[in-house]
């Protein structure tokens, strides 16, 4: 039996009057990379964020581990397992990488726990750890997004949400970053949603894919069936 | 379509202007109807004082003495039309009271008013008093060119001015006690001004050393540095030139800094019932000068003071209250010289040329309507009370003044 | 020599109340991003509140049986319970409708409450001497006198010329003592990282876990508590308080946060201490400088708004695009 | 004022210049009830009036009257023209009422000149009191101390004003948002204490002895007798007021349908995209800096000229905040909003003058529930409309 670890169907959300998200439906098998595929503004974020309960949905449901979350606010959701990282949303940049990461880690109390959690982060992310006492406003592009992610991962989150994660970094990066996301789902066994611009980085890593266009999903199937539609065919410009 | 609207509109235009301008004129007619020549049934007087904002204790009280010595009059039965009066609040603010100057002066039956606590607002109305010919006796702004040449015959002052009350202080502390080294603290009011200047100008005149000038802000709580500069002047005497709030906190803080060895003085303003609340122990040995002669010394003024106190108001006697009483008196006797169909015109001859003795003494305007009964005396906070300074224990020499 | 020592006691202490309000204004800013310009009226109601809590407790006879110590304790909680539901009401109708509008909404509506709270206190209390002034003069004897009778000359402790008295230390003492808390408050407890976190990302904040409404609420109710305790000391400062003084002090606590830097809690206690020296160094040394010192208070202020806006020891922010 | 409440369209006969006439008609007896009858009836009339105003806001109705006035201009000019000749002279036995009138005109000039700032660029300047008090003082200096004739000091008034507002608003061009706020009532605050402080400006006593505006030897403060009737000396001088303020409304009116007025808004959307759109920001917010203060200056210089008296106490912070509070109540950014709030605020100071102590209490909470429930004000900001009251087209291409 496949557990889907998200079950997202017919949602819809309006930002004032404006429809950002029309009938969306996808799900997320457990232990699975799933991607977002689409444009600017084709509603990538605000999907995320419909998830993780920053925005309203108006209508359609959310099922984390078969079980509904609709009715719960933000931090409730993130207690329930759900992680975001988003570079775009930048870090707390007065703090320094490590506080950063503490705060991440806000819902464990155990310091012993914490502890530990910090130090498998700095294993997985060692860039880090050259870093610890800088503060974050003073970090690279491609530090600072490993530190959101390693913020998210901090959790052992049930399931990871990742905007675009490629975004405005140099090649050399991207594909670190792509190599972290891989090794996270390999060996942590953790499932994740990623969104992204980056069509074929981002189908070399997924088990599945959606294609998203001015709020809809327009497609969906494996990687390969991706990779063959007119979709990814003629990447949308970003 | 189009022509025909505008025919219809200019048509509409002639009609309706005619219908507007036959209700004014109608609205103009109902207003003019007021009878001249037969005696009235109400003659109406305007007062003015602050009842509401920060004088509003001074401002209140003298509208009480004011009503009750006019609804005595209307009691007494001397007058055959009753007298009413409009009391209106200026709020010590210049436009509120020129607004509400124009509310009385609107009235056709009002022949005269009275009013002000404050000299700015004083100033905002006198203009309005003026240019409808209607006398107003200021009983209680006390700057200086209120009453002038140009103002006469239509405003008139039964208070002193900042002079007239200032130089008795002066006579009384400079040449009998001997205080020679000044410090002035005002407040930034018209009132402050007026006493700063004229103080300062009287210890140029007697030969004291002025060590410094402060002005303060109303509303100012903090006079500690003010207090430490007074200190290091080397002062011995401080005069304050403006209201109760400030006078009472400087003085609490002067004692509090240990100053109380520097003598406290100050003008009528800080004659209060606050000023002893608020400054508590510190209050004691301020001393203030008051106008006019102590109401409790004469029978009419006790019967004022018991009368007031009968009257269950809350709001003390003030420094002006008496003067408010008094000024509603000489107008009373303004309007008994004018007979039955007082008119302002008459009024204004009636107040200029009057001789009211009442509780102040005997007042009389001199050539451009300021007041000649300057009477004052002192008074002095004893075991937080103000004790007229001949009286008290200070002038016995059981206690003592801080050495000149 | 005495007279700048003097001068520099007050100043101190004046600069202690400016700072109280102002790190009112630096955590309400950093958590909400608003001027939350009623704080200084927030803190006279706190004075308030402890005198008519006082009025009514001693009427009731509960402060001959405690003893002084535990009064005063009794006092501050009343007035912080009060001035923390105010922060929460500042907060639901000052704060909340406009999280969405322009920026300028928040500041004219708590301009707007700021009138309100002023105009209701002037309307039930005008002005009244604060007792506890005059009970933390006495030493406890007093307190069961309202305003008016006997308080004591204050016992002098360090005397140069009588001026750092008991109630001096006091005022100081108690604000480093909020100070400190605050900053450990702010550094070590989850509430007061949360509180930073917000400051600085919102959206992430919450995308991280924490609870925003919750923290943003707490943060009125800690600053509702904090502006008591500042009105308590201005109050027992002046010896007075009156009701149109909360204008004052947020205008000059507004203007100590921008000068310090609007979004740095420490930038209020530098710019709280610059005001207050610039003000008792103008009116102490300049003949006649009294009637200048506010103005020149001002243009110094006007003088940082423009030149360097980020305040002494706030951080340069790129405008974002 | 009978709407029927499911149809959200207006009568048709009102759709003629009759209707024009007859709205035009209903206004100024709403005008005029609401600034002459007892407390009462002229609360309750108010009250009413907000009401019915904020129904037909809801039903759309407003935009309705408004097309139909454009459409017959000429019959809604031309009878505004007469009953803004006639109003005056239904006051001419009603001095106080008049004096309202005056103090009416004068805040509604000085709050359109803040809704250049606040309302179309969004630039909160908390000084607007200040700019009417250096009008109000360059008029009195000139005039009582210099002898000048009042008109020559007028115009010198709007000089100085214009030219503190060039000086306001250049340290303003580096600031934004609340350090603009703090600068502008940093310097509202600082103005009042200064002049509290200068014995050349009178200090807290003021300068009296103000001349009154005249043409000729025709004092336009005084009372005259025309036909035998004796008319109120405040007249004259509210015919010069509503001629100033229709003045004001036509240049605001076109500043706000020109190029400029879009330019303001588009500054007070987004800065930055402004600048990318190639607007000269520190241009136009210094226009709009000295086009306001300008407006308040005149207010101000006019208001001194009324009373021959001008002090400190008049220019201070509160009354800062009231023309604030009537540019919001009114609908920012809508000059007929703000004339209309300037009226409902000055009634309302003057009939509950009975109880000032509460007045800034009102005001206070006036402001506080207008921000929460309509911060649009009572007429909000219409979509724009480039052919409206005028002929031309002024900018050919909306982009709205």
């Amino acid at each position: 039996m496949t557990q889907k670890t998200l079950e997202i169907s017919n949602i819809s959300t309006r930002y004032g009057q404006i429809p950002m998200l029309m009938n969306v439906s996808l799900e997320i098998r457990k232990g699975h990379i799933a991607c977002v595929l689409g444009a600017n503004g084709a509603g990538k974020t605000t999907l995320l964020k419909t998830i993780l309960g920053m925005v309203k949905a108006d209508t359609g449901s959310i099922k984390l581990n078969g079980e509904s979350i609709d009715h719960l606010p933000t931090h409730k959701r993130v207690e329930k397992g759900i992680a975001m990282a988003a570079a775009a949303f930048g870090t707390l940049h007065k703090m320094t990488v490590e506080k950063n990461l503490k705060m991440g880690a806000y819902y464990i109390n155990d310091n012993k726990l914490l502890n530990e959690r910090l130090e498998q982060v700095y294993q997985s992310f060692p860039i880090l750890k050259e870093r610890l006492n800088q503060k974050a406003g003073t970090l690279s592009g491609g530090e600072r997004t490993m530190l959101t992610i390693a913020r998210a991962v901090i959790n052992k989150p049930t399931l990871l949400m990742l905007d675009e994660p490629s975004l405005g970094l140099a090649p050399i990066m991207v594909e670190e970053v792509f190599r972290v996301i891989k090794k996270l789902n390999e060996k942590d066994n953790m499932t994740i949603l990623l969104v992204e611009q980056n069509a074929q980085k981002a189908l070399d890593v997924s088990h599945y894919g959606y294609v998203i266009q001015k709020g809809q999903i327009v497609f969906k199937g494996e990687p390969d069936e991706l990779r063959s539609s007119e979709y990814v065919e003629n990447p949308v410009a970003g | 379509m189009l022509k025909k609207s505008r025919k219809y509109s200019l048509l509409w235009l002639v009609v309706l202007m005619a219908a507007l301008l036959i209700a004014a004129g109608c609205g103009g007619q109902d207003a003019g109807t007021g009878g001249d020549s037969e005696a009235p049934d109400v003659v109406k007087l305007g007062f003015l004082s602050p009842i509401t904002g920060p004088n509003s204790a001074e401002g209140a009280a003298a509208r009480n003495a004011f009503l009750m010595a006019i609804d005595a009059a209307n009691a007494s039965g001397e007058f055959p039309y009753t007298i009413e009066v409009i009391v209106i609040d200026d709020a010590s603010k210049p436009e509120v009271g020129a607004a509400g100057a124009q509310q009385i002066v609107a009235d056709e039956k009002v022949v005269a008013a009275t009013g002000h606590w404050n000299s700015g607002v004083a100033e905002a109305t006198i203009p309005i008093f003026k240019q409808a010919e209607i006398p107003l006796l200021i009983w209680g702004a006390i700057k200086e060119g209120l009453t002038s040449p140009e103002n006469y015959p239509y405003i008139t002052r039964s208070a002193p001015t900042a002079a007239q009350e200032n130089e008795p202080l002066a006579n009384i502390l400079i040449k009998d006690m001997g205080y020679k080294k000044w410090f002035i603290v005002s407040d930034v009011t018209s009132y402050g001004e007026a006493n700063t200047e004229v103080f300062t100008k009287i210890l140029a005149d007697m030969g004291c050393e002025l060590l410094g000038t402060e002005k303060v802000q109303e509303g100012t709580v903090d006079f500690r540095p003010i207090i430490q500069k007074i200190k290091s002047s080397g002062a011995t005497a401080v005069y304050f030139g403006g209201v109760v709030t400030e006078a009472s906190l400087l003085k609490n803080q002067m004692h509090e800094a240990g100053m109380d060895d520097v003598l406290f003085a100050g003008i009528s303003g800080i004659y209060s019932e606050d000023f002893l609340k608020i400054g508590a122990e510190a209050a004691e040995g301020a001393l203030a000068i008051k106008p006019g002669i102590d109401p409790s010394k004469s029978p009419e003024g006790q019967k004022f003071l018991d009368d007031y106190a009968a009257g269950g108001y809350s709001e003390p006697v003030g420094a002006f209250t008496p003067y408010a009483y008094e000024a509603a008196l000489i107008l009373l006797n303004a309007l008994k010289q004018c007979g039955d169909n007082p008119t302002p015109a008459a009024m204004v001859d009636a107040i200029k040329d009057s001789e009211t003795t009442g509780i102040m003494g005997t007042t009389t305007f001199n050539e451009f309507g300021q007041t000649n009964n300057v009477a004052a005396y002192m008074l002095v906070v004893q075991d937080g009370k103000w004790v007229s300074f001949d009286e008290s224990e200070y002038a016995t020499g059981t206690r003592v003044l801080p050495q000149p | 020599m005495e007279l700048l020592f003097g001068q520099i006691i007050n100043a101190i202490l004046l600069g202690c109340t400016y700072t109280l309000v102002a790190i009112g204004f630096s955590l309400f800013f950093g958590v909400m991003d608003v001027v939350v310009f009623c704080a200084g009226d927030i803190a006279i109601f706190g004075a308030f509140s402890i005198m008519g809590a006082y009025t009514i407790l001693a009427s009731a006879g509960i402060f001959s049986v405690l003893p002084f110590t535990v009064a005063v304790f009794i006092l501050l909680l009343v007035a912080s319970i009060l001035c923390a539901s105010l922060g929460l009401l500042t907060y639901r109708f000052s704060v909340k409708p406009f999280e969405n509008t322009s920026a300028l909404m928040p500041l004219l509506s708590t301009i707007a409450l700021g009138v309100v709270i002023k105009e209701v206190l002037g309307l039930v209390f005008q002005r009244v001497v604060n007792p506890l002034a005059k009970a933390a003069a006495s030493g406890g004897e007093a307190l069961a006198v309202q305003g008016g009778r006997n308080p004591q000359a204050m016992p002098v402790l360090i005397a140069p010329d009588g001026t750092i008295t008991e109630r001096n230390l006091i005022i100081i003492g108690v604000t480093l003592f909020l100070l400190l808390a605050l900053f450990l408050f702010l550094n070590k407890t989850k509430i007061g990282l949360s509180m930073q976190a917000i400051s600085q990302n919102k959206d992430l904040s919450r995308m991280i876990g924490i609870n925003v409404n919750r923290i943003v609420i707490l943060t009125f109710v800690i600053g509702g508590v904090l502006l008591a305790i500042g009105g308590f000391l201005v109050g027992s400062y002046n010896t007075i308080i009156r009701f149109d003084n909360g204008t004052m002090y947020g205008t000059k606590g507004f203007a100590a946060a921008v000068v310090g830097g609007l979004s740095n809690i420490y930038g209020a206690i530098v710019g709280g201490m610059l005001l207050a020296f610039v003000e008792v160094f103008v009116s102490g040394y300049i003949p006649n400088g009294t009637a200048y010192s506010s103005i020149i208070a001002f243009v110094v202020v006007v003088f940082f708004i423009v030149f360097k806006p980020e305040g002494i020891i706030g951080e340069k922010t790129v405008e974002k695009v | 004022m009978k709407d029927q409440g499911t149809k959200p369209s207006i009568p048709n006969f009102l759709y003629s210049a009759l209707g024009v006439l007859m709205i035009n008609l209903i206004i100024f007896v709403l005008l005029y009830v609401i600034i002459a009858a007892e407390f009462a009836v002229s609360m309750i009339t108010l009250l009413c009036t907000i009401l019915v105003m904020l129904y037909l806001d809801k039903k759309g109705l407003i935009n309705e009257i408004f097309s139909i006035f454009i459409k017959y201009k000429r019959t809604a000019l031309i009878s505004t023209v007469v009953l803004a000749l006639i109003f005056p002279l239904m006051l001419a036995d009603k001095r106080y009422i008049a004096h309202i009138a005056i103090i009416v005109t004068v805040y509604g000039m000085a709050a359109l000149g803040l809704n250049f700032q606040m309302g179309s660029t969004n630039m909160v300047n908390f000084a607007p009191a200040a700019f009417m008090g250096i009008g109000a003082y360059s008029i009195a200096v000139l005039t009582a101390k210099f002898g000048m004739s009042s008109w020559v000091a007028l115009a010198i008034a709007i000089l100085t004003s214009g030219l503190m507002g060039l000086l306001i608003g250049i340290p303003t061009l580096r600031t934004k948002d609340y350090y603009l706020s703090l600068v502008t009532m940093a310097l509202q605050l600082a103005f009042t204490m200064v002049l509290f402080n200068i014995p050349y400006l009178g200090g807290p006593n003021g300068i009296s002895g103000v001349k009154p505006l005249s043409i000729g030897e025709f004092s336009l403060v005084k009372s005259y007798t025309v036909f035998g009737v004796k008319i109120a000396p405040q007249i004259p001088y509210l015919y010069l007021c509503i001629l100033i303020l229709a003045l004001f409304i036509y240049i605001a009116m076109r500043i706000y349908i020109s190029r400029i007025g879009l330019s303001l808004n588009t500054i007070a959307q987004d800065e930055v995209a402004a600048n990318c759109l190639g607007i000269n920001i520190a241009a136009r917010k210094l226009f709009a800096f000295v086009i306001g203060a300008i407006f308040c200056g005149v207010a101000g210089a006019l208001y001194g000229s009324y009373t021959s008296y001008v002090g400190p106490d008049d220019f201070g912070f509160p009354k800062s905040l009231m023309i604030i509070c009537m540019v919001i109540l009114g609908g920012m950014d809508n000059v007929v909003g703000v004339v209309t709030g300037a009226f409902i605020l000055t009634v309302i100071t003057e009939k509950l003058r009975v109880f000032s102590d509460f007045q800034q209490l009102v005001y206070g909470l006036i402001l506080l529930t207008v921000l929460i429930v309509r911060p649009a004000g009572l007429i909000p900001k219409r979509v724009r409309n480039y052919c409206m009251v005028f002929k031309k087209n002024i900018v050919k291409h909306t982009q709205d």
